[in-house]
């Protein structure tokens, strides 16, 4: 297990990035963190001509407040985020949420922008992203421009990048006054790739009746999955038991998880259910303490 | 650009060195260097034998390559023990609780611990302790004495 | 690992068939295809280069169209291996006319061995299934016909 | 005198370990060393048609690549079986149908399981060997696949080996008491299927070698990671044709074994033939993914089990007929089925009992021992039953366990049946019913059943189960150890056996040091050489503690005396008036008056001052080989108390307690960590661990990703209780203990998921307990219930 061949190129800035990923598009790959790139190189399964490290390009790194998002820049390390205390006060699901994602010595290394690009259906932050109704920025040469998870996540580990472009930051809109937030997972063991897991924001009213609902399901389809009517069945009601119960399983129809060793179609299926009545009770029970402040 | 020359600054002493581009931080520490204490055990990023420390964050060294500690420093538990040989407070208390066995996972252990400790003042509960290990795997001992080696290690240093 | 599904073409069934076995259109269609060449066997010698995220590999194999009752049903037969390991697949086809165009149902088993068989469990499923989808989605493109609305790859599924 | 059996000794091997400064194989530097990167097969069966190897031999920096065909002649085939593990009086005794298939060192026209070695290149480094790799065509014509225990055995299954006539391999039957009779007498009969599937052994450190050959002295040096030198130095004389005092074999610090390790892989032949070939040191370590598929797997059988029971849970008969899906090949005789067979009855007393076992081979990695070796599969069986039992009747599960157990007034205890060795199988002392107690008790067990009651009224589903366990542990046929002083007056102990977790240094040492009445730390154990001594058999089956260690006593004993002869000779004294201490042997009535064990070594060396009494050998060194009679028999309680999520599935260990009897306790600390680590692996077995192959035979757990290796979020700490009844087949009473905490968790564990769920009834006869199949079988049952009501 040692990787093969290849030539490797380090931009300092991002401009220099864009013009190696132009000449050398195609047969090359961008490296971040390497944390799901290095795995395959050591298995040859990913055998690219030229390895774009990007780990020194000082602009992509770093957390930001803008008036209404964190934004976070693609090679920011998951560490970063996790002790962030802007990402704590103004978007805690993302601090929570992180914590779910491999161990301590891979969230050293890894990015947010690595993670969102490997588009692993069941990886921790395409879920939140998705919940959170945030935006990816990616950049070539040539244009930058702005998208949405639905727009970007197109299936099992891929996504709408095209050679020539990497993820210049993300977008995570900032969680509410009033809005309770939760973020549930199980996965085999601690620190394994989830079997299915919940991301949640609900916004209460003043009457304790939902204002606003965002929800992804991860794991529960080939991309991070919004529970639409799920969403709008939620908004304006008193959220009571039998209202929880209704809305956790009112779409778990739609969902299409792939089965494998650890679960399968069926169990994931009704595993979704039973995490997003979770989640959505610690989201109510949240926003009801006010932890937004 | 196969070949590049790093310059990584290892248990404080600068090396400069040519390197194949392709060689992970973990054999570029064992082959090349000669420090074999860090292990390699899976080489996906799963067992956490090879941990180092990346200027002094715990990482996986079979999860790197060595032109990416370029510039930086790194940290193997070869550089642990005093000069005289006399145990870090980490070590002490593996040696105290039995905490290793066969001892092959050990030094990815020590090192993901150093830096817990450091980040982590306050004696941390057994949970968090557990959760802290949790990248790392010992086939030996159940982990049980392990943790009891972290808490005393807090023990230790005061 | 045995996908089957359904998809809908808004073409007669007689042009679905021809453009199904079509060799342009096959070397434009099947995912990754770089070489597409019928050899003295009557099987076509194919090169795909297929990447998945970072998983890329080139493979060599063959294509072999069998059990031909145009236009109605055939089998195809495709194997190939590479780095990240092999494949080989038998696909049934039947083909049915119906309201507006025409209708293909497909059954595929598949093995798949190597590498990727070995630590892929987890997306490989979803992977081919992606890939099938792009597929039939592209057939459907290849020949320009007017666009249908029914979701084809909705209609996959893997056990 | 302080004695330092029973001592919390720190281990001696901790420094190096702790410093990075141990050396593993991987470790090892030789100049001008190749090393070699192995060519798997990814067909679970098919035929090799043609291997071109052009473009990889003229890759830049590779020194060659190898196929069977450049082997023949040179590497004879692998030997039938493994050494000791058939002795001939079993086989005398039971007769069992057993066809030799020894597996080839690299595949020749066929494989048959995925992993299966077929080319090796040599290279300057495994970068460059990898990718020599990549180049080699291999044109396989793919063969069907046969991949389950139950096809396999069918009339018209397709035959994996035709030399064998069929796919079953061995076949044998053993048989107490009258079955039919206990059958027709029975006021119950209970039949089940339970299975426990392939695991793999796993540990951290993978297999390795490294060899060099030095043309000038012919001799070849081997550093192996495994748990036999001694065997691989055999099999290689006999192998490679090599005169065996030329070979020595190292066993250097070794990274985790459990069983895995004590097979000989084709990989420590042909690395040492190819560094003798080519005239440079040869490397092989293997990876993480090769591990998976090549190194030896485990377990992987299916009981059919009848059991005949009264009113009152006194079990009077068993039938068992069992499959073990030994994968491509078997070289391990009937040792882990026989096993099986040996201790499925457990600590019970069962009259009338009937069991068939059969080994099958199907397109997998053929099997080995993993710790407890057939217990854990047997233990599983016969503590389901018991819980079986127990749910028909509406009995406590303790209670039909203690109505069973074998009464410490039958000790010793006549099995009826042989033991693997070829002896009558006995227990030979131990009192369960206390044991069992005491377990209980450290759990609480009547409080928890209240608890229990309350808390399933909250929707809380808790639940216990416990599992026993007896071992044969310490197997011969032999052990050695030679102790010697040097002219320092320091003790060097060399043993047979060869450690990989297991702390023979500092256990060994506590040892030799009682027996000349001084500090360990004036003791050094050395192991895993085969310089050291003769003849050496190694460190499996729980056998370290109990051969070697009875072996350093023997030898230690034996030096002692000529010792206190030689001292004798240098102080005018008779014998009897001498006593040793304290580094010195003194006059019993005047202390004051004493010669050092240094002045001793110094006396015992050849030559004019000689002191050794004439007629006795000079030289300051003994050497001892122990043999034991038979085995010696421990056991256990475990006892699980767990949390079912009866939403998600998912199983949480609450509480984990362990009471066992392993004799003599040498070192506690040591003794408990042996056990918490067993019981991880238990715990893996139960809840995680699977290798699964798909229907073609490929393995699809082929990373740490899919094989779930318990994490510390997973394992507790284990409490621990000890009975310490001690043996009476070797000399200190020591019985052996590095199995048994992997032995019960499995069984304890269901039962204890059984036990939470207990109004629903359901029976978990499979493992791992994954939250898929644990909701499942909820779900099941409770759309049983609905139906019902």
């Amino acid at each position: 297990m040692k990787p093969p061949k290849f030539s490797y190129l380090r931009p300092n800035s991002l401009l220099e990035a864009l013009n190696m990923l132009a000449e050398y598009g195609d047969d090359a790959k961008i490296m971040s963190g390497g944390q799901s790139l290095i795995p395959l190189l050591n298995m040859r399964l990913s055998t690219p001509g030229y390895i774009i490290d990007i780990g020194r390009v000082e602009e992509l790194k770093g957390i930001r407040e803008k008036e209404d998002a964190i934004v976070i820049g693609g090679m920011t390390r998951h560490v970063d985020v996790e002790k962030s205390a802007l990402v704590q006060e103004k978007c805690p699901l993302l601090t929570e949420g992180i914590r779910w994602v491999g161990h301590n010595q891979i969230r050293s290394r890894g990015t947010i922008g690595g993670s969102i690009a490997h588009a692993d259906p069941s990886a921790e932050l395409p879920c939140m992203l998705t919940a959170l109704r945030g935006e990816i920025v990616i950049v070539s040469s040539e244009e930058e421009m702005t998208l949405s998870p639905e727009e970007f996540f197109l299936s099992y580990l891929l996504t709408s990048l095209e050679p020539n472009q990497l993820i210049k930051e993300i977008r995570f809109p900032k969680i509410k006054k009033g809005s309770g937030y939760a973020f549930e997972e199980v996965a085999r063991r601690h620190g394994d790739f989830a079997l299915v897991e919940v991301a949640a924001v609900l916004e209460l009213d003043y009457d304790g009746t939902i204002a606003d609902a965002k929800i992804a399901l991860g794991g529960a389809n080939s991309v991070p999955f919004i529970p639409e009517a799920t969403e709008e069945f939620l908004i304006g009601k008193l959220p009571d038991d039998s209202i929880i119960k209704e809305a956790a399983t009112l779409q778990l129809d739609e969902l299409d998880p792939e089965g494998d060793i650890h679960g399968s179609k069926e169990y994931r299926r009704y595993l979704s259910g039973v995490l997003l009545e979770r989640a959505l009770y610690k989201a109510v029970e949240r926003a009801r303490e006010g932890v937004i402040a | 650009m196969s070949n590049y020359t790093v310059k990584i600054k290892v248990n404080g002493k600068v090396i400069d060195k040519e390197i194949e581009s392709r060689w992970l931080l973990s054999d570029f520490l064992r082959d090349k260097l000669g420090l074999t204490g860090t292990h390699v055990g899976c080489e996906h990023g799963v067992c956490g034998a090879c941990t180092v420390l990346l200027n002094g964050e715990p990482v996986r060294s079979c999860l790197m390559l060595a032109v990416q500690a370029d510039g930086l420093e790194v940290e193997t538990v070869e550089s642990l023990a005093e000069e005289d040989g006399t145990f870090h407070p980490i070590q002490q208390a593996f040696a105290n609780n039995h905490a290793l066995q066969c001892g092959f996972c050990t030094p990815g252990f020590l090192m993901s611990m150093k830096n817990f400790i450091e980040t982590h003042p306050v004696l941390p509960t057994d949970e968090e302790i557990r959760e802290a290990i949790s990248g790392n795997l010992c086939r030996c001992t159940g982990y049980s004495n392990i943790i009891k080696a972290v808490k005393e290690a807090y023990a230790l240093k005061c | 690992m045995n996908l089957e599904g359904e998809a809908k073409f808004s073409m007669e069934v007689n042009q679905l068939w021809d453009s199904l076995l079509d060799e342009e259109i096959l070397k434009k269609v099947i995912p990754g295809c770089h070489e597409l060449i019928l050899n003295e066997n009557g099987e076509y010698d194919v090169v795909l280069k297929l990447g998945v995220a970072a998983v890329k590999g080139e493979y060599v194999g063959k294509v072999k169209i069998e059990g031909v009752d145009k236009p109605n049903y055939y089998i195809l037969h495709a194997s190939g291996s590479g780095s990240p390991g092999h494949v080989v697949a038998k696909m049934h086809c039947r083909l049915f006319e119906m309201e507006g165009g025409s209708r293909l149902e497909w059954n595929c088993d598949a093995e798949i061995g190597g590498t990727i068989a070995s630590v892929g469990n987890r997306v490989l499923g979803g992977v081919a299934k992606f890939l099938a989808g792009k597929f039939f989605k592209d057939i459907q493109k290849a020949v320009k016909s007017a666009s249908l609305e029914t979701p084809i790859d909705s209609a996959i599924k893997i056990d | 005198m302080k004695q330092f059996v029973g001592q919390n000794v720190k281990r001696k091997e901790d420094y190096r370990l702790l410093t990075g400064s141990g050396r593993f194989v991987a470790d090892i530097r030789i100049e001008n060393m190749v090393e070699a990167a192995i060519l798997r097969s990814p067909y679970a069966h098919a035929r090799i048609k043609n291997i071109d190897l052009s473009e990889a031999k003229h890759y830049k920096g590779v020194l060659d690549v190898i196929v069977a065909a450049d082997l023949k002649g040179n590497v004879k085939p692998f030997t039938e079986f493994v050494e000791f593990t058939f002795p001939p009086q079993l086989e005398a005794d039971i007769k069992p149908t057993i066809k030799k298939n020894p597996e080839p060192m690299l595949a020749e026209d066929k494989v048959t399981f995925v992993g299966q070695a077929v080319a090796i290149v040599l290279a300057e480094d495994r970068y460059v060997a990898e990718d020599a790799l990549a180049l080699i065509k291999v044109d396989y014509e793919p063969l069907p696949v046969v991949t389950d225990p139950y096809e396999t055995i069918k009339e018209d299954a397709l035959v994996i080996h035709p030399e064998l006539g069929n796919n079953i391999q061995s076949h044998f039957e053993v048989k107490v008491g009258d079955i039919d009779h206990a059958f027709r007498q029975a006021n119950h009969i209970l039949k089940t299927r339970i299975k426990t599937p392939r695991v793999s052994g796993n540990p951290l450190e993978t297999r390795g070698v490294i060899a060099e050959y030095q043309e000038r002295n012919q001799q070849l040096e081997v550093w192996s990671s495994t748990q036999v030198p001694f065997m691989v130095r055999s099999y290689l004389s006999k192998l490679v044709g090599l005169v065996e005092g030329n070979i020595r074999v190292v066993a250097p610090d070794v990274g985790g074994g459990f069983g895995p390790k004590c097979a000989v892989y084709p990989e420590e032949i042909i690395i040492p033939y190819l560094a003798m070939k080519y005239k440079r040191p040869v490397k092989w370590i293997e990876d993480r993914l090769e591990h998976m598929q090549s190194t030896r797997h485990s377990r992987d059988q299916v009981h059919d089990v009848e059991v005949a029971f009264r009113n009152d849970g006194t079990i009077i008969g068993l039938k068992d007929q069992f499959l073990l899906d030994n994968g491509a090949h078997n070289s391990f005789a009937l040792c882990c089925a026989y096993n099986s067979a040996a201790h499925l009855r457990g600590m019970y007393h069962i009259p009338n009992y009937e069991i068939t076992g059969r080994i099958v081979l199907t397109n997998k990695t053929p099997n080995v021992p993993y710790r407890g070796a057939g217990r854990p599969e047997a233990v599983y069986v016969m503590d389901r039953i018991i819980y079986m039992v127990a749910d028909k009747l509406n009995l406590d599960p303790v209670e039909v366990s203690m109505r069973n157990f074998v009464r410490p007034e039958q000790m010793p205890y006549e099995t009826g049946i042989f033991y693997r060795d070829g002896a009558n199988m006995v227990l030979e002392n131990g009192d369960y019913v206390k044991s069992l107690q005491q377990a209980m008790k450290i759990a609480g067990y009547e409080e928890f059943r209240q608890h229990q009651e309350e808390a399933r009224k909250n929707n809380k589903y808790i639940g216990i189960g416990f599992s026993s366990y007896i071992e044969g542990t310490g197997i011969g046929p032999f052990e050695g150890a030679a102790v010697k002083v040097d002219t320092t007056g320091h003790i060097l102990v060399g043993v047979g056996s060869s450690p990989h977790g297991q702390s023979h240094e500092t256990t060994l040492s506590q040892i030799c040091a009682d027996v000349f009445g001084v500090n360990p730390e004036q003791v050094s154990v050395r192991a895993g050489d085969t310089s050291l001594l003769p003849y050496g058999v190694g460190t499996f089956a729980s056998r370290g503690a109990v051969t070697a260690g009875s072996a350093v006593h023997g030898a230690s004993k034996q030096l002692k005396e000529k010792f206190l002869l030689i001292a004798g000779q240098m102080l005018g004294v008779s014998i009897n008036d001498l006593e040793m201490y304290g580094g010195k042997v003194s006059l019993k009535n005047s202390p004051s008056k004493f010669v050092t064990l240094q002045e001793i070594a110094q006396a015992a060396k050849p030559g004019p001052r000689c002191k050794v009494p004439i007629g006795i050998e000079p030289g300051a060194s003994a050497t001892y080989y122990f043999v034991p009679p038979t085995v010696t028999f421990s056991s256990g309680f475990h006892v699980a108390v767990v949390e079912v999520d009866k939403e998600t599935g998912f199983v949480g260990i609450l509480r984990y307690i362990v009471v066992h009897d392993c004799g003599r306790v040498i070192n506690p600390k040591i003794v408990d960590g042996q056990i918490q680590g067993g019981v991880a692996q238990g715990i893996g077995g139960a809840l995680y661990e699977e290798i699964i192959y798909d229907k073609n035979g490929q393995l699809v757990t082929g990373t740490y990703m899919d094989y779930l290796i318990p994490t510390a979020m997973e394992v507790p700490e284990v409490e621990m209780g000890h009975q310490e009844y001690l043996s009476p087949h070797n000399p200190m009473g020591i019985k052996g203990v590095g199995e048994g905490g992997a032995i019960s968790p499995p069984a304890a564990i269901a039962n204890a998921v059984c036990d939470a769920m207990r109004p629903l009834k359901i029976e978990i006869n499979s493992l791992p307990i994954s939250p898929n199949k644990l909701r499942s079988l909820i779900e099941e049952a409770e759309s049983a219930e609905s139906v019902l009501n």
